[in-house]
């Protein structure tokens, strides 16, 4: 069976020369960076090489690199981290309502112990109003938390802007830019951000690996207290395969940036199109510009058929995408991210994320293109909702046709 | 996270459709929570003779709609409400825990069927 | 040239097994288990799997094991998720003061934060008085910390007692256990401990992923808030090729307790032995009798020598050992272990660790009782300290003869 | 972590021992901190003929110790009085950050042992 995998935001494969960087760190090279003979002394180049590797790909310097197991904890790191040093100077928190789980729910428990927190509210096609941004701010303010770019929708917000924002209030600013990096590129100083995180498993890294930027001179109190690695930053041992593997997926990732983002976004206007074209009643969800999204993000509602559904009768034909955030796929309520953009909570059940990657062929879109109109049909024929014999009264169909 | 029967009856299911001179139809759930099933009955003499069914909602949503109709048929009304929610989840060999309040609503509508055709029959 | 590697308590290679069982996680098994795709599948069942391989080793159900990053991690998710959840009932932490890093800087963290905390003596042998311990618990305890075996001399604190206690004040306990784990039967029902830590990459899995087992019904806040992964107890998309790991190695550390743990303590004791007869002037830290010490651990204080110039010129002949913890490598204090077992501190500057792994011969033992004699010998010449010219009124000769 | 020249300096320290007829000792650091370096004068004339160390510390302490003995040997007084710690450093090539405070005494014991040699000198 073919396998097509268009759900990249979720994960991604391993890169071939990630996997080879990687490899020896589990057998000769075992050592404990920390330790000073041979073994430790393998080893501890090794992570050092990553962090500049890493800190070359966001325009930082390797010390304001901070390693850490994935991009929840970064975010973790940076709000908790932030609130804690920063408790003397207030208390307030601005984000929006559209940011990954790792930053709403820490901001929702934050909210608990005591913390403000402002959660912006997006428009439509799920942007930002920069003028709601800057009047929230209050003394209390001291942090401001804005995502580069969405992982469901795959919006990019105007984090320079914000930046600007930020440094004129001079309220601390962080960014998750877990979905941007490798994808667009990301300037920590151009884009004057404080904090930044990324995650190695969405850019061809191993599970397991993340990392954040912290600008010099930034208090952040330690989310995880212990040993003296990173420079009393982050405890615990060096996962030293996956930040050697991280820091080879980053220089690859600059390396081809512009070549896999202009491939990506052919192949994603090449399959938006043909969505357009070849399937009625459907609504795209995100900015309406292609090129205000992610190049390889698309998020479309395929109206009277629900989203989960949908994707495993593609599943059935060996494609992979995704309804909303693989994170939240747990949970049974309709998208977050779709909420608050005020899609018909209907729609927002139909919608699918499709997520290309570099390795994603011509050939697979023409057959995902084949594949999707027969099976949006064989979903909507089943449906009580498609061709609904009492449309008139029934108040569900009502809010569907309004697309 | 599916068996193999739900994966069956959510790829084959069982009985798709409307039944145009139903004397039974019944819905349940809600757009809002993602999952609404509609059965409609063909009673003849107390027993169900046919059963069709349309949904939406996830994979779980659509095998329990399928399974229900296939234990519906032929049964009477009065055994046919006995069937229970659990006894169809149990039918398709367990559903995923998350999946057990939201989307196993199938026997729910084939009793709100049932209901309809008893009404009808009484203002017949 | 030889490697003899005799510092297990601070990192293992990887197991081949392991790895094996770790490739296919970056190649064609990269999905995200949370996915529900094809990609998704193919691992649900691996993370599932190696949670009971985890789960079998310690005693405990799957479902009271949440895979975390490493041991750092799993002990700062205990300290501090125990403290924001039991706020109501109390805000005391019994602990010792030759616990990890992991678990007393997170202390001293929480101090901070308005907990006070009893950090437990220990005597000369470095171990615990079980009725001061007692004697510690108030109405305001909500948690017992005690390391199931020391990292540094190898102790092993009596934890089913402590559990006994803990039961009868109904108080929370955790135990540090990831140097035990592997090396010592560990079973959380007879221990009667309510949380538990391990990490990997101790235990021939890779860096970078631990497990903690929490009981059932205890109420922990997490340390990482974000998607639901782990049941809601620590977001971040799981690292599967890691826990993969981390449940092999379980599942091989069962497998091969007995056998290791007998092969590792022969040859400890005959380094001991060895040292004992072949260089003058020693001092064991630690219980002195051997069957009270994890079976791998030795640690000796060469008197009139510095630790970092013994591991360094042990290092010139191949083999890695290590002066106190790896993880405190960064600091030059000495040991916080050795002090609070009242080693003088010039002899605390002394220690150095030898830590075994089941891979170590005989050979290699013959080898270093052949080294390390003439190496001490040759650094004790070098030490002002050593044949001290006025030995009479030096006072540091004057500690050190003490011995 | 350590450079090449500190490498070969610890492995390979030069002028270890005392000199029994000394005429200028000094002593720096204590066992607290774990480094103790002596060093061992034998000046004629205003000038280093001769230095010997002993040392208990580090792999830093030690290479520093030897460098030391290298960099002031041949120099007058006042010359070793100029030597720095800093200096010994650089003549390394560097010792890591977290050793520039602790380990690298070797220029003070040196002044030391300079200051006694003076003293001495005085005395006598
Ligand atoms: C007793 C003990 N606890 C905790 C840790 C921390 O484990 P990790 O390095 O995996 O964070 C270690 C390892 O250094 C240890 O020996
Ligand atoms: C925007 C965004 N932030 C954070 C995360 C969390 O990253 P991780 O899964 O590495 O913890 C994700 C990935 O799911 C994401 O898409």
């Amino acid at each position: 069976m073919k396998q097509i995998y268009l759900d990249n935001n979720a994960t991604t494969p391993v890169h071939p020369e990630v996997l080879e960087a990687m490899l020896p760190c589990y057998r000769d090279q075992f050592g404990n960076p920390s330790s000073v003979h041979w073994a430790g002394r393998a080893v501890a180049g090794a992570v050092e090489k990553a962090r500049e590797q890493v800190a070359s790909l966001i325009g930082a310097s390797p010390a304001e690199i901070v390693f850490v197991s994935c991009g929840s904890e970064g975010d973790n790191m940076a709000l908790k981290g932030t609130v804690d040093a920063l408790r003397d100077k207030g208390n307030h928190i601005i984000t929006t309502s559209v940011e990954h789980p790792a930053v709403l729910e820490t901001c929702r428990y934050l909210e608990k112990t005591g913390c403000e927190v402002t959660y912006l509210p997006v428009d439509r096609d799920g942007m930002l109003d920069l003028a709601q941004l800057e009047a929230a701010i209050t003394e209390k303010t001291i942090l401001i938390s804005v995502m580069w770019g969405n992982n469901e929708t795959g919006n990019i917000f105007p984090i320079e802007e914000i930046g600007k924002i930020a440094r004129k209030y001079k309220v601390r600013f962080h960014t998750d830019a877990v979905q941007a990096v490798g994808k667009v590129p990301v300037d920590v100083k151009a884009a004057g951000v404080d904090m930044l995180v990324l995650s190695g498993h969405k850019i061809g890294a191993p599970k397991g690996v993340g990392a954040i930027y912290i600008k010099r001179g930034t208090r952040l109190t330690p989310l995880m207290h212990g040993g003296h690695q990173e420079r009393n930053r982050r405890a615990g041992t060096h996962n030293v395969a996956g930040i050697v593997g991280l820091g080879k997926a980053c220089e690859i990732a600059g390396r081809d940036l512009e070549k896999n983002a202009a491939h990506m976004r052919r192949l994603r206007d090449k399959l938006e199109e043909g969505i357009r074209k070849n399937v009625p009643q459907i609504k795209l969800n995100g900015h309406p510009d292609p090129a205000m999204r992610l190049p390889n993000t698309l998020n479309v509602s395929f109206a009277f058929i629900e989203g989960e559904s949908l994707l495993l009768n593609l599943d059935m034909y060996g494609i992979a995408a995704s309804s909303g955030s693989a994170c939240t796929s747990g949970s049974l309520e309709p998208s977050h991210v779709l909420g608050a953009m005020c899609v018909e909570v209907t729609l927002a059940h139909s919608s699918t994320r499709f997520s290309l990657g570099p390795n994603n062929t011509e050939e697979e879109i023409d057959y995902v293109l084949d594949v999707l109109p027969k099976t949006v049909q064989r979903l909507r024929e089943m449906s009580p909702l498609y061709n609904c014999s009492n449309e008139e009264q029934c108040e569900t169909c009502e809010t569907i046709r309004r697309i | 996270m599916y068996t193999d029967k739900v994966m069956d009856h959510f790829q084959n299911p069982r009985n798709v459709g409307e039944i145009p001179d139903a004397n039974g139809v019944g819905e349940v759930g809600n757009a809002s929570c993602g999952d609404i099933m509609k059965i409609f009955l063909k009673v003849e003499d107390n027993v169900i003779k046919d059963v069709k069914f349309k949904t939406f909602g996830c994979g779980a949503a659509i095998a329990t709609s399928s399974m229900v109709t296939e234990m519906a048929i032929g049964k009477t009304i009065d055994e046919a409400l006995e069937l229970s929610n659990q006894a169809v989840a149990e039918a398709l060999d367990g559903l995923p825990a998350q999946k057990m309040h939201c989307s196993n609503l199938a026997a729910d509508a084939l009793h709100e069927a049932i209901k309809d055709y008893k009404a009808r029959q009484q203002a017949g």
